[in-house]
C-alpha cells in the first residue's frame, strides 16, 4: 500500500465521516441553527471529495456558494424570523410517517447500493475525451479551462438561461417578501382566512 | 240532392262558427234562435234527401260524397266522406228534428244564463259532430263524430263547471267513453289490417262475401261492442250516464237520451254484416249485454228519487233493449226503438226540465206532487211520454218494444223473460215517477222556504231570476218551452206508425215502412225468424206485452197512489247495486295508490338511480380527495415509497442493472 | 493489498447521503430544516455527477454540477422567500400547519 | 371556409346554409349590439328570426312533393383528409321539423319576454335555433355531431340563467345527462367512419355515402347502432332515460320549455330515424322489440306518472314522455303509416305541447305558482284563457279533428300491422291521456275561484296573437294533413325499402278487398 493510496483512504473516509456526520446532524439536531451548522459540515465534506477527484473549481464553488452564501442565507432567515428555538422531535403528528420514512430511507439506500454494487463490473472506464487535471497537463488551470470551454461552448444557451433564472428568482423573492401597503379589505380577508 | 248531404253537418258548423265569433253580440235569446235555425236547416236538407232517396230504386239509395282526402298514407286511404243511405238519413232526420226541438226548448230553459250563447255554441257543435257520426262513410269519420260528441258531452255536462259535481261528472263521462273509444280504435286497426280500408261499404262487402274471416269479424264486433258500451252506456261502462245528469236538462234530453247515447247502437247496426259474419256466440253476447243492462238499470230506476236520475237509468235500460235487439238480429227493431225512444225520452226529459224549471230548480221527486194542476201542458205531454215508454198501445214505445221482444223470443226464452220483466219494471217505475210528480199530494208546500239544501244531487243552477221574496208556486213554462213538448208528445203518441207490425194487416210492401226503408242497409228483417214459434204466435206475444205493461202500471198505481202496499225500494237498488261505489272505490284507492306508486317509483327509483349515480360520483370524489391530506411531508413520503417500489421492481424483480 | 478507491465508493456515499436527506425531509417539520435536507440530496446528486465524470472522463458531468448549483441557489432564494412570507404571517408554522390544500 | 361548390343539385341560392347562418349572424349581432340602445337586440333578433321563418316557409313551398331524396343539397368540402364536408340537405322527414323550427322561434321571441338580461337571452335563443336547424339539416356525421352538441350550450344557459327556483340543478342534470349520451355517440361515430372506410376505400363522414355504401357486419352494426341510439334515447327521452326532462322542463323559462318540447326533443326521434334506421337498418330492425317495449312502457308509464304530478309543468313534461313514446313506437314498427305518423307526430307534439307550455308559463306569470293545488276556478274568471287551454288540451288528448289525433292514429294503425300487442297496450295510453289532462283541467279551471284566483287576468292581446298560430296549426293539421303527409311519405317509403334491402323484413300490406269480390287476397 503506497502512501498516496493510504492518504487517499484517509481523505476519503474522513471526508465521508464529515458528510454523513453533518447530514445526520442536520436531521437530528432540534435547533435549526445547529442543523445549519451540520449542513456546513456536510458541504465541506463534499468539497473535500470534489478535490479528491480533482474537480478543483467545483470544490471552490461549493465552498464559496454553498457553504458561504446559501448557508449564510439560511442562517439569516433563521435569525430574521426568530425560529431558532428547539423543536420537539419526539412527536409526529402524521400517522405512520416515521416508519414510512424509515422504509423509504433504508429501501432507497439499500436498493441504490445494491444496484451500484451489482453494476460495479459493468462500469465503463473512461470512454470520454478525458478530464484535464493539473497533475497530468501541468497546467494548474486546465480543469477550469476545460470546464469553461464546455460551459461557454456546448452549454452557452443553458448558461444564459441560468442567468435569466437567477434574475427571475431574485425578482420573485423581492415580490414575495416585500411588505405591501394593505387595504382594509385585504386585511379583513386575511383575518377570515387565518381564522379558518 | 243527396250530393248535398254535406250541408247537413255544414249548417250546425256554421252556427257554431257564427256563435263563436259573434255570440256575445248576438246574446240572449238571438244566439239560441240562430242555433235552432241552423239545426232546422239541416233537418230540411235531411228531409229533402229523404225524399230524393225515396224517389230512387231501392238499390241506388246510396250515395258517397267525398269532400277531400283526409289521411292518405300508403295503403291507408281515408277520405273525409259522407255516406247518404237510408240508415244515415233516418238518423239525421231524428237527430236534427228532435235536436231542433230541444234547441227551441233550451232557448226558454237557458234564458238568463250568463253563458247563454256559449251553451248554444256547444249544442251546435254537438249536432255537427252527431251528424258526422251518422253520416260518416268510413269508421274514421264516424270516429271523428264519435269523439266530437264525446267532447261536446264533456263540455256540456260540466257546463256549470263551478260546481264540483258537474266538473267531475264531465270528466267521468269523457274518460269512461275513452275506454270505449279504445275498443273502437282497435276495431279500426283490425279492420284496416284485414280489409285495408275503413270504409263501411268495403268492410260490409268483405263481410257479406265471406272474405272477412269469422275470427276477425268477431274481433271487430266485440271491440265495437266495447265502444258501444261506452257511448251507449251499457254494462260495464254505463256509469257515466247517471252522473251526466249534472248537465243542463236540455243537454240530458239531447245528448244523454235522444241522440249521442244511441251512437253505439247505430255503429253496430252500421256494420251488421260484420256481426253476421262473426262466430255465433258473438251476437248472443251482444244480446245478453243488452238484456242484462236493461234489467239491471230498470231495477235501479225503481228506487231513485231524483227526477232526472230515474230518466237516466231508464235511458240505460231502454238502450239495453236496443242492444238486445242488435244482438238478436233485429236491427230494424233496434233502429225503430231508437227513433221512438228518441221522441218519448226527449219528451220526458224536457218535461222533467219544465218541471224543474217550474219548481225553481227542485229535482227531488219527494218534494213534488200534484203538479198537474199547476203545469197542465207539461203534465199532459209527460203523461203521453209515460204511456209511450211504459209500452201501452197505441203509443209508439209499445210497437218498437214489442218487436224487440218478438225477436228476443225467437232467439231464446231467457232473453224474452228478461225483456218482459224489464217491461214490467219500466211501467212500474215510470208510473211511480208520474204519480210522485204530478199526482198525489203536493209535498212541495212544506218546502216553500228554500233555506235547506236538497240532499240529492243539487238542482240546476238558477237560470231565471224569480222573485226572491215572492210566494213559492209552481208555474207553467213559457210557450217556447211547451211547444216542443207538444210536438214531441205528438211524435211519441203516433210514432209507432212508421213500423207497425205486419200482424195488423198493413201490407208489408209499403215503401214508407221503416223495415222496407232500411232494407238496403239491413237485410235481416222478420224473414229471418219466419217459421219460429215466436213468429207464429206474434199475437200472443203482443197480448203478453200489453199485459206486462198494464201489470206494472197497476201495481205502481196501487203502491204509490192508493198506498195499499208499502213501497219496496231497497237501498241496493237506490245505490245502483253499489257498482258505481265499487268502481269509484277501486279507482280512488288501489287505483290511485298504484298510480302514486308509479310516480313514486319514478321519483325514487328511476330518477333516484340517476341522482344516485351523481351522488356516487360525488361521494367517491370526496372519499378519494380525503387522501389529499395537505401534508407535504406525507406526499413526499408517498412519492418516496413510489420511488422505492419502482427501484425495487427494476433492481430486485427485473434484475436490470 | 488494498485496492484504490473505486468510483463505487463515492456512489455508495452519495446514496447514503441522499437517503439521509430524504429521510430527514420526511421526518422534520421545520420548513427550513426540510430545505436543508433538500440541499443534502442535491449534494448527493452532485457527488455522483463528479464521481461519474471522473470515471467516464467526461467534463459534461462537472458542467451539470455547475448548473445544479445555480439552480439550487435560485431555488433556495425563492424557497426561503416563500418561507419568510409564510412565517411572517403565521409565526412558528410547521410544514404540517400549511395544509390548506387538503381535500 | 368552404371550398369549391359541389353537387349539381344545389340550388342557386344556398338556402339551407342560410337557414343555419342567419341565426348565427343574428346571435353575433345581438351579442355585439351596444348597451346604450336597449331595444336593438330585440329588433335584430326578430329580424333574424322572421327572416329564417320566411326562408323556411319558402323552402316548404318550393319543396318538390313526391320526391323522396334530399333536396336543396349544398355540399362543400371542409376538412378534406378526413372526408368532412359541409353537407346539408332536406327531405320529407326533416322538412317539417325545419319549418317548425323556423316558425316557432319568431313566435316565442316576439311573444315571450325574459324577465331580465334580454340581450344574452336573445343571443342564446338565436344560437339555439342555429344549432337545431343545423342538426336537422346536416348530412355529414361530423357536422351533425357539432350541431347536436352546440344545442346543449344555449339551452344550458337558458335554463340556468332564466329558469326558476331549481334551475341550476336542472340545467346541470340536463347537460350532463345529454352529454353522457353524446359521448357514446361520438365513439360510435368515429368507429362508424373508421369501419366504413374499409368498405368505401376512403375516410368520409358523409351520411349518405356511408349509409348507401357501407355494409356493416351484423354484430358491428349493432354495437355502432346502440352507441348512436343511446344518445338519441336520452334526447327523446325514452324510458328509463327520461328523468332529466321533467326537471329541465319545469325549471326552464317558458320559451325554453316551448322550444325544448317543440323542436329539441325531436332531435332524438329524428336522429333515430336518420342516424339509426338509415345508417344501421339491420341493427334497428333486429332490436325493434326492445324499442317497441320501451316505447310502450314510456307511453303508459309517462301517462301514469303525469296523472300524479302536483306541478302543472311537470305534468305536461311527463305527457311529453308519453307522446314521444308514440313516436318511437311508430318509428320501430317499420310501416309507412306508423313512420309517417311518427314524423307528423313530431310536428304535432311540438305544436300542442309547446302551446301547453305557453299556457303554463302564462299561469305562472299571473299566479307565481305552478302547483295544481293552488289553482282553481280559472275558467270562471278567464273563460277565453280557459277555452284556449281547452283546445290545446283536446289536441294533446288526441281528439279527432285536431292535430294530435292524426299522428297517434297513423302510428297506431301502422304499428298494429307489425306489432299488434304493443299497439293494443299503447292504445290504452290514449285513455290515460284523457284522464290526466282532464283531471288537471278540472282542478285548475273548474270550480269556484278562491281569493287568490279570483283576479286571474284574462288572456291578453299579445298572448292571444302568440297563441293564434298554434291554434291555427292545431286545427289545420287535424283537418287537412294531406299536404304534409304527401311530402313525408316518399321519404319514408324510401327509408323502409332501405331497411327491407338490408334485412329480411317485408312491409306487410293489408289484404285489399276493394274491387275484389269475394276473393281472399293473401299475397
Amino acid at each position: 500500500m503506497s502512501d498516496a493510496t493510504f492518504l487517499e483512504y484517509v481523505v476519503f473516509f474522513s471526508a465521508a465521516l464529515m458528510i454523513l456526520g453533518g447530514a445526520i446532524g442536520v436531521i437530528t439536531l432540534k435547533n435549526p441553527v445547529h442543523a445549519a451548522l451540520g449542513l456546513v459540515l456536510t458541504l465541506f465534506g463534499v468539497a473535500v471529495q470534489f478535490v479528491a477527484q480533482e474537480a478543483h473549481f467545483l470544490a471552490a464553488v461549493q465552498v464559496i456558494v454553498y457553504a458561504g452564501a446559501i448557508v449564510v442565507l439560511f442562517l439569516f432567515v433563521i435569525m430574521l424570523l426568530g425560529v431558532d428555538q428547539a423543536m420537539d422531535l419526539s412527536i409526529e403528528p402524521i400517522p405512520i410517517q416515521r416508519p414510512l420514512a424509515a422504509v423509504m430511507g433504508i429501501g432507497l439506500v439499500g436498493l441504490v447500493g445494491a444496484a451500484v454494487v451489482r453494476a460495479r463490473d459493468a462500469l465503463v472506464i473512461n470512454p470520454g475525451t478525458g478530464i484535464d487535471v493539473a497533475s497530468e497537463t501541468g497546467d494548474n488551470d486546465s480543469n477550469i479551462l476545460q470546464l469553461a470551454t464546455n460551459l461557454y461552448g456546448d452549454h452557452v444557451l443553458a448558461f444564459q438561461l441560468t442567468s435569466v433564472l437567477l434574475v427571475v428568482a431574485v425578482a420573485g423573492t423581492v415580490v414575495l417578501t416585500r411588505k405591501w401597503p394593505r387595504t382594509d379589505e385585504a386585511r379583513d380577508a386575511e383575518h377570515e382566512s387565518s381564522d379558518v | 240532392m243527396a250530393d248535398l248531404v254535406w250541408l247537413i253537418p255544414a249548417f250546425p258548423l256554421a252556427g257554431f262558427a257564427l256563435i263563436l265569433l259573434f255570440g256575445r253580440r248576438l246574446g240572449d235569446p238571438r244566439a239560441g234562435y240562430l242555433a235552432t235555425a241552423a239545426v232546422f236547416a239541416s233537418f230540411a236538407v235531411a228531409v229533402a234527401i229523404y225524399f230524393d232517396l225515396l224517389s230512387r230504386p231501392e238499390d241506388e239509395r246510396q250515395t258517397v260524397v267525398t269532400l277531400f282526402s283526409w289521411l292518405p298514407v300508403g295503403s291507408l286511404q281515408i277520405d273525409l266522406a259522407f255516406l247518404a243511405d237510408p240508415l244515415s238519413i233516418l238518423m239525421c232526420l231524428f237527430v236534427t228534428g228532435i235536436g231542433g226541438l230541444i234547441h227551441l226548448f233550451a232557448v226558454g230553459y237557458m234564458h238568463g244564463d250568463p253563458k247563454f250563447s256559449k251553451f248554444f255554441m256547444y249544442l251546435n257543435l254537438f249536432v255537427f259532430s252527431m251528424t258526422l257520426l251518422v253520416l260518416g262513410e268510413n269508421l274514421l269519420v264516424t270516429f271523428l263524430g264519435w269523439e266530437g260528441v264525446g267532447t261536446c258531452s264533456y263540455l256540456l255536462i260540466s257546463f256549470w263547471h263551478t260546481r264540483d259535481s258537474a266538473a267531475t261528472a264531465g270528466k267521468k263521462a269523457f274518460v269512461t267513453n275513452r275506454v270505449g273509444d279504445f275498443g273502437v280504435m282497435l276495431a279500426m286497426f283490425l279492420a284496416f289490417e284485414s280489409v285495408g280500408s275503413l270504409s263501411y261499404p268495403v268492410l260490409n262487402e268483405a263481410a257479406e262475401t265471406g272474405s272477412l274471416a269469422a275470427s276477425t269479424a268477431s274481433g271487430i264486433t266485440l271491440l265495437l261492442l266495447l265502444g258501444a258500451a261506452g257511448k251507449s252506456a251499457q254494462i260495464p261502462l254505463y256509469l257515466w250516464l247517471p252522473d251526466a245528469m249534472e248537465g243542463p236538462t236540455p243537454v240530458s234530453a239531447l245528448i244523454h237520451a235522444a241522440t249521442m247515447v244511441t251512437g253505439g247502437v247505430f255503429l253496430l247496426t252500421r256494420v251488421n254484416p260484420v256481426i253476421v259474419a262473426s262466430y255465433d256466440w258473438v251476437p248472443t253476447t251482444i244480446a245478453w249485454v243488452g238484456a242484462i243492462t236493461a234489467l239491471f238499470a230498470a231495477t235501479i230506476a225503481l228506487a231513485q228519487n231524483d227526477i232526472k236520475k230515474v230518466l237516466a237509468y231508464s235511458t240505460v235500460s231502454q238502450i239495453g233493449y236496443m242492444v238486445l235487439a242488435v244482438g238478436t238480429g233485429a236491427y230494424v227493431a233496434a233502429i225503430f226503438h231508437m227513433v221512438t225512444h228518441a221522441a218519448f225520452k226527449a219528451l220526458l226529459f224536457l218535461g222533467a226540465g219544465s218541471v224543474i224549471h217550474g219548481m225553481h230548480d227542485e229535482q227531488d221527486m219527494r218534494k213534488m206532487g200534484a203538479l198537474r194542476a199547476f203545469m197542465p201542458i207539461t203534465a199532459a205531454t209527460f203523461i203521453v211520454g209515460w204511456l209511450a215508454i211504459a209500452g201501452v198501445p197505441p203509443f209508439s214505445g209499445f210497437w218498437s218494444k214489442d218487436e224487440i221482444l218478438l225477436f228476443a223470443m225467437a232467439e231464446s226464452v231467457p232473453l224474452y223473460v228478461v225483456g218482459v220483466v224489464t217491461a214490467v219494471l219500466t211501467a212500474f217505475y215510470m208510473t211511480r215517477q208520474v204519480i210522485m210528480v204530478f199526482f198525489g199530494e203536493a209535498t212541495w208546500t212544506s218546502h216553500a222556504n228554500e233555506d235547506e239544501a236538497p240532499e240529492v244531487a243539487e238542482g240546476d243552477e238558477p237560470v231565471e231570476t224569480h222573485d226572491a221574496h215572492g210566494e213559492f208556486k209552481p208555474h207553467e213554462s213559457p210557450p217556447v218551452m211547451w211547444i216542443p213538448l207538444v210536438v214531441l208528445a205528438g211524435l211519441a203518441a203516433v210514432g209507432g206508425i212508421i213500423n207497425l207490425p205486419n200482424v195488423l194487416g198493413i201490407p208489408s210492401g209499403t215503401q214508407y215502412k221503416l223495415e222496407e226503408w232500411l232494407h238496403p242497409v239491413v237485410e235481416f228483417g222478420e224473414a229471418e225468424i219466419t217459421g219460429t214459434w215466436a213468429y207464429d204466435n206474434k199475437v200472443l206475444l203482443i197480448v203478453i206485452a200489453v199485459a206486462a205493461a198494464l201489470a206494472g202500471l197497476v201495481l205502481a198505481w196501487t203502491v204509490y197512489l192508493k198506498k195499499r202496499i208499502q213501497p219496496w225500494e231497497p237501498t241496493l237498488f237506490a245505490k245502483g247495486w253499489y257498482y258505481d261505489q265499487a268502481v269509484s272505490w277501486f279507482m280512488g284507492n288501489p287505483g290511485r295508490d298504484g298510480f302514486e306508486a308509479v310516480a313514486e317509483f319514478d321519483q325514487k327509483v328511476v330518477d333516484g338511480a340517476v341522482n344516485g349515480v351523481a351522488v356516487a360520483v360525488k361521494e367517491t370524489a370526496s372519499g378519494t380527495s380525503r387522501s389529499q391530506t395537505g401534508y407535504v411531508r406525507q406526499y413526499a413520503g408517498i412519492i418516496g415509497i413510489g420511488v422505492v417500489l419502482l427501484l425495487g421492481w427494476f433492481v430486485v424483480i427485473r434484475g436490470i442493472l | 493489498m488494498i485496492a484504490a478507491i473505486e468510483p463505487t465508493w463515492y456512489l455508495l456515499l452519495a446514496a447514503m447521503l441522499f437517503g439521509i436527506g430524504a429521510f430527514g425531509l420526511l421526518i422534520r417539520r421545520n420548513p427550513l430544516v426540510m430545505f436543508m435536507c433538500i440541499e443534502l440530496m442535491l449534494n448527493a446528486a452532485n457527488l455522483t455527477f463528479v464521481a461519474l465524470a471522473t470515471q467516464l472522463g467526461d467534463i459534461n458531468g462537472q458542467t451539470a454540477v455547475f448548473f445544479v448549483m445555480v439552480v439550487a441557489a435560485a431555488e433556495v432564494v425563492v424557497g426561503l422567500g416563500i418561507i419568510v412570507s409564510i412565517l411572517r404571517r403565521r409565526p412558528g408554522a410547521t410544514a404540517d400547519d400549511l395544509a390548506e390544500l387538503k381535500g | 371556409m368552404l371550398a369549391a361548390e359541389a353537387g349539381a343539385a344545389s340550388a342557386a341560392f344556398p338556402i339551407l346554409t342560410a337557414l343555419v347562418l342567419v341565426p348565427i349572424v343574428g346571435a353575433a349581432l345581438v351579442a355585439l349590439s351596444p348597451k346604450s340602445r336597449p331595444e336593438t337586440p330585440k329588433l335584430i333578433a326578430l329580424i333574424s328570426a322572421v327572416a329564417t321563418a320566411a326562408m323556411s316557409i319558402w323552402l316548404m313551398a318550393s319543396f318538390e312533393t313526391g320526391e323522396a331524396g334530399f333536396q336543396f343539397v349544398s355540399k362543400h368540402t371542409w376538412i378534406e383528409p378526413w372526408g368532412i364536408s359541409w353537407h346539408l340537405g332536406v327531405d320529407g322527414i326533416s322538412l317539417f321539423l325545419v319549418v317548425l323550427t323556423g316558425i316557432l322561434f319568431p313566435i316565442v321571441i316576439a311573444g315571450i319576454d325574459p324577465h331580465h338580461d334580454e340581450k344574452p337571452y336573445l343571443a342564446w335563443m338565436l344560437m339555439l335555433q342555429a344549432g337545431v336547424m343545423g342538426s336537422f339539416l346536416s348530412l355529414d356525421l361530423f357536422v351533425f355531431f357539432i350541431f347536436f352538441e352546440i344545442v346543449l350550450v344555449p339551452m344550458y344557459f337558458l335554463i340556468g340563467g332564466w329558469g326558476y327556483e331549481n334551475r341550476v340543478y336542472a340545467a346541470t342534470k340536463f347537460f350532463l345527462y345529454t352529454m353522457l349520451g353524446s359521448a357514446f355517440m361520438l365513439v360510435g361515430l368515429i368507429a362508424t367512419v373508421a369501419i366504413a372506410s374499409d368498405d368505401l376505400g376512403r375516410v368520409t363522414f358523409d351520411l349518405v355515402e356511408i349509409a348507401e355504401g357501407a355494409d356493416f357486419a351484423a354484430s358491428t352494426g349493432r354495437w355502432l347502432f346502440f352507441a348512436f341510439a343511446i344518445a338519441f334515447a336520452v334526447k327523446v327521452p325514452i324510458f328509463p332515460l327520461h328523468t332529466w326532462l321533467p326537471d329541465a322542463h319545469t325549471q326552464a323559462p317558458t320559451a325554453g320549455s316551448v322550444v325544448l318540447a317543440g323542436v329539441m326533443l325531436k332531435l332524438g326521434t329524428y336522429g333515430l330515424l336518420r342516424f339509426g334506421l338509415y345508417l344501421f337498418p339491420e341493427a334497428s330492425y333486429w332490436s325493434r322489440s326492445l324499442w317497441l317495449t320501451l316505447a310502450v312502457v314510456g307511453i303508459i308509464y309517462g301517462a301514469i306518472a303525469a296523472t300524479m304530478q302536483k306541478d302543472l309543468k311537470r305534468l305536461v313534461a311527463y305527457s311529453s314522455v308519453a307522446h314521444l313514446g308514440f313516436i318511437v313506437l311508430g318509428t320501430f314498427a317499420f310501416t309507412t303509416q306508423s313512420m309517417s305518423g311518427g314524423v307528423i307526430q313530431m310536428v304535432n307534439h311540438g305544436v300542442s305541447t309547446g302551446a301547453l307550455f305557453l299556457f303554463v308559463g302564462w299561469i305562472y306569470e299571473r299566479r307565481k305558482t305552478r302547483q295544481i293545488a293552488e289553482l282553481n276556478g280559472i275558467q270562471k274568471v278567464a273563460p277565453i284563457f280557459a277555452a284556449g287551454f281547452m283546445v290545446v288540451m283536446l289536441s294533446s288528448i288526441g281528439v279527432p279533428g285536431l292535430n294530435g289525433f292524426i299522428g297517434e292514429f297513423l302510428i297506431l294503425t301502422g304499428s298494429f300491422l307489425t306489432a299488434r300487442w304493443w299497439t293494443v297496450v299503447a292504445a290504452g295510453g290514449v285513455i290515460l291521456a284523457a284522464l290526466y289532462l282532464l283531471w288537471a283541467y278540472q282542478r285548475v279551471f273548474h270550480g269556484e275561484p278562491d281569493d287568490d284566483n279570483k283576479d286571474f287576468p284574462e288572456l291578453r292581446w299579445k298572448e292571444g296573437l302568440t297563441l293564434l298560430p298554434f291554434l291555427g296549426l292545431i286545427v289545420f293539421m287535424g283537418v287537412y294533413p294531406k299536404p304534409v303527409l304527401d311530402r313525408i311519405e316518399p321519404s319514408i317509403d324510401v327509408l323502409i325499402s332501405h331497411v327491407e334491402e338490408h334485412t329480411d323484413y317485408v312491409e306487410p300490406e293489408p289484404s285489399i278487398v276493394i274491387g275484389a269480390h269475394g276473393e281472399e287476397e293473401d299475397e
